[in-house]
């Protein structure tokens, strides 16, 4: 069964360690701060300016001061602070932020990453994204395997302008885990029940399948 | 050094058609509301708008744009508003979209007497067609300009008569940088208060960055995406 | 997120010969003394100091020179001391002098992944031999690169158990920038206390910069220019 | 009679103009924050990073914590500000300082100035010099007209390793208040007493002497 939203978020957040500050964007990385594994601390930073990134408020005590990069109310935990936009991309630029979790249209083998302009529809910005993509050294792409018409997001090369190259390593998906190395997808995780034939199906780009593919433990 | 004015009237007085002005704030957060709707009152036109976002509909920059009065957007991310859409596709708004990082480092850039740094962010995109590209450290990086502006507007929780702010949680954003960035820069604030009621150890912007400080008469703070968890 | 070490013995583990260190510290103001004494301790040798002054003969970096420890000073002002100017002069010790905001921006660059830059500060003069050249507003600027450091230590006033550090008065300095550009930064405070105990508005490095923290045992401050006026 | 240091102090304080941010050298300039205007009001910062510098703490009182860039003991004024290095630079090199101050071995008729190093001394650095001097729009320079063998320190060309070019718009002495245009000095004003034969046998570059040289005023 290919995993949902909560599947995906769930296991990207095994690949937290102890210790590490994370940037997650908006959609399914968001998710990824409810799985956290027991016994480790993550701290995670909104790129608008603040670290230590807490749940959102109760009912009633949202602080319309106090948002993520999402533009929604959140809280802070102990140990927070806050800071200004370039020291926020300075924390990103200079490599500080140990991950960051964000979504795709498409990735190609080479590990570019288009997720922010679709030709001939309106285009809203890439807001952090490029300079998460150009910066990170450690980047996680959540996504669907396929778009809505059923078409691989998992590219030879990507066909829309893209946010970033060869900068995405790992790419977690509702059917497989799967790492980007010397120009090729590496698959290393099936999701329960998905054969390796359905997502050699559902993958554009050149699929490089080891002889054994284990299922994913969520 | 008194740099108090009376209202907003006052404080934007010089603002004037086809200028540049930066506006500070993320989303409606930290946004400097009463010298927009002041800009709204004045009907300035052709204005190059530097701010990451453009407000939404009825509220922040979308009230300049409802009026026309805006030509250029310089931002990371737009688009929360009708209006903006129609005006971009139709071709009357100019765009031009900045990566968030590069956005703030400009800005600061521009208020730091540094006139052009490289960055890796946009390299191999649309971002560094025309833009030098050089290596350092065996990474593609692209060589980014400073940004300045005719008038400089933020927003800051207190303030005092010599022009020293401070900003509370994530409304400090882009306002720090931009402050740096103009010509004029103009502080409206929650709370103004006399020169020494400030401690000295913890100011976000140095008076020196500042040219007009005001208290805003009333801050709608709307929130743009209110979410809460039920107790 | 825990950061505490127990002491500077502890705090300083890793630091070895040849390495280049960032100190914080503007003469003897804000200097982390508890590590200097700590690294005369150790013996580690051939260091190159990236720190705006020298110390004097018997505090600060004067302490490292004196056991000829160091191999390399990367500053804006130095030979407030007899050892150092000896030391230069004989040869032992190479200098390279860089202006001061140069210094501090080159830093910050490091620490933000900035690699190189644009300044107007030694154009025309030996500071820019062998420096490109860029013309930007009808005025000369050079290229300045970042500099970054296998330890950064710096020297806080107020610092919590994630990192968090707040200095005070002008012994903030060349700390923050310092904070930022190490590979691994280790903070000494002169009050550590447990996260949440900072007012996270009035923060001025986070924790993200800081790698190891720890309460510093005792701090000499000493004055090197006592100028008072009589009552 | 040729000015005293103090005298020269004075001079320069006559060009500070109200609301203005002032950097004040060692030396000679750091006696103008004790002449400034009645009716005005400046603010002096130092470069280690304090804007609203005060005058020297009483006795008992220092904090060495609070010095300045002579690193002396200093207090804070009210609506003082303290600042790290980075962003104190950044308002040198931004131009937010509307008049630098400062001590000179030498300064040309083309506005380059050289106050850091003399070959096969000692040599202590620039310190923050060389970004004052590239940075300011409006240099004061504070000095005697001649060195201590007699030897003018106003020429054609500097002899020793510059700190700026181009940079110096206005020099005041012990005997005369000299500006710098087209590159050439210009003498504006003569110390009490100081004929203008004097300070021409006192400068080496090319001087201009318009028909009347005003005494200054102190």
């Amino acid at each position: 069964m290919s995993l949902d939203k909560i599947g995906i978020a769930k296991r990207i957040a095994q690949e937290l360690r102890d210790g590490w500050y994370v940037n997650l964007g908006i959609g399914i990385p968001t998710l990824v701060a409810n799985y956290i594994p027991p016994g480790i601390e993550v701290e995670f930073q909104s790129e608008n300016g603040i670290l230590g990134m807490g749940p959102f408020p109760f009912e009633g005590e949202e602080d319309a001061d106090l948002i993520n990069a999402g533009k929604q109310t959140i809280t802070a935990r102990e140990g927070a602070v806050y800071f200004d936009s370039a020291t926020s991309f300075a924390m990103i630029r200079g490599q500080h932020v140990q991950l960051t979790v964000l979504g795709a249209m498409e990735v190609s083998q080479d590990g570019d990453i288009a997720n922010w302009k679709i030709p001939g529809k309106m285009v809203k910005g890439m807001g952090g994204a490029m300079d998460l993509v150009a910066s990170a050294d450690n980047i996680i792409v959540a996504m669907m395997h396929t778009n809505k018409a059923g078409i691989s997001k998992l590219l030879k090369k990507c066909t829309l302008p893209l946010t970033g190259v060869n900068c995405v390593k790992k790419i977690v998906t509702n059917l497989a885990v799967i790492d980007i190395k010397e120009n090729k997808f590496h698959l290393k995780e099936r999701a329960p029940g998905i054969s390796v034939q359905e997502i050699k199906n559902a993958t554009a780009g050149e699929l490089i399948i080891p002889e054994t593919v284990p299922e994913m433990n969520i | 050094m008194n740099k108090v004015i009376k209202n907003k009237e006052e404080a934007l007085i010089g603002i004037q058609d086809n200028m540049t002005i930066m506006l500070g704030g993320f989303g409606l957060c930290g946004i400097p509301e009463n010298s927009i709707s002041q800009l709204a009152k004045m009907g300035v036109t052709g204005l190059t708008c530097i701010s990451n976002n453009a407000g939404v509909d009825d509220f922040g920059l979308g009230l300049l744009l409802q009026r026309k009065q805006i030509k250029k957007m310089i931002s990371s991310y737009v688009g929360e508003n009708d209006e903006f859409e129609r005006q971009m596709l139709s071709g009357e708004l100019e765009v031009d979209l900045i990566p968030q990082g590069s956005l703030a480092e400009r800005c600061r850039a521009g208020g730091a007497g540094i006139p052009a740094f490289y960055t890796p962010a946009g390299y191999g995109t649309e971002i560094s067609r025309n833009k030098e590209v050089r290596e350092y450290n065996g990474k593609p990086h692209i060589l980014e300009t400073a940004l300045t502006a005719d008038f400089a507007i933020v927003k800051a929780w207190k303030g005092d008569s010599s022009g020293n702010l401070i900003y509370k949680a994530t409304a400090r954003n882009f306002n720090p940088m931009m402050a740096m960035a103009g010509k004029i820069t103009i502080a409206e604030v929650e709370e103004l208060v006399p020169a020494g009621e400030l401690n000295p150890n913890e100011i976000h912007t140095p008076g020196i960055f500042v040219q007009r400080i005001f208290q805003g008469e009333k801050f709608e703070k709307r929130i743009e995406q209110l979410t809460t968890r039920s107790k």
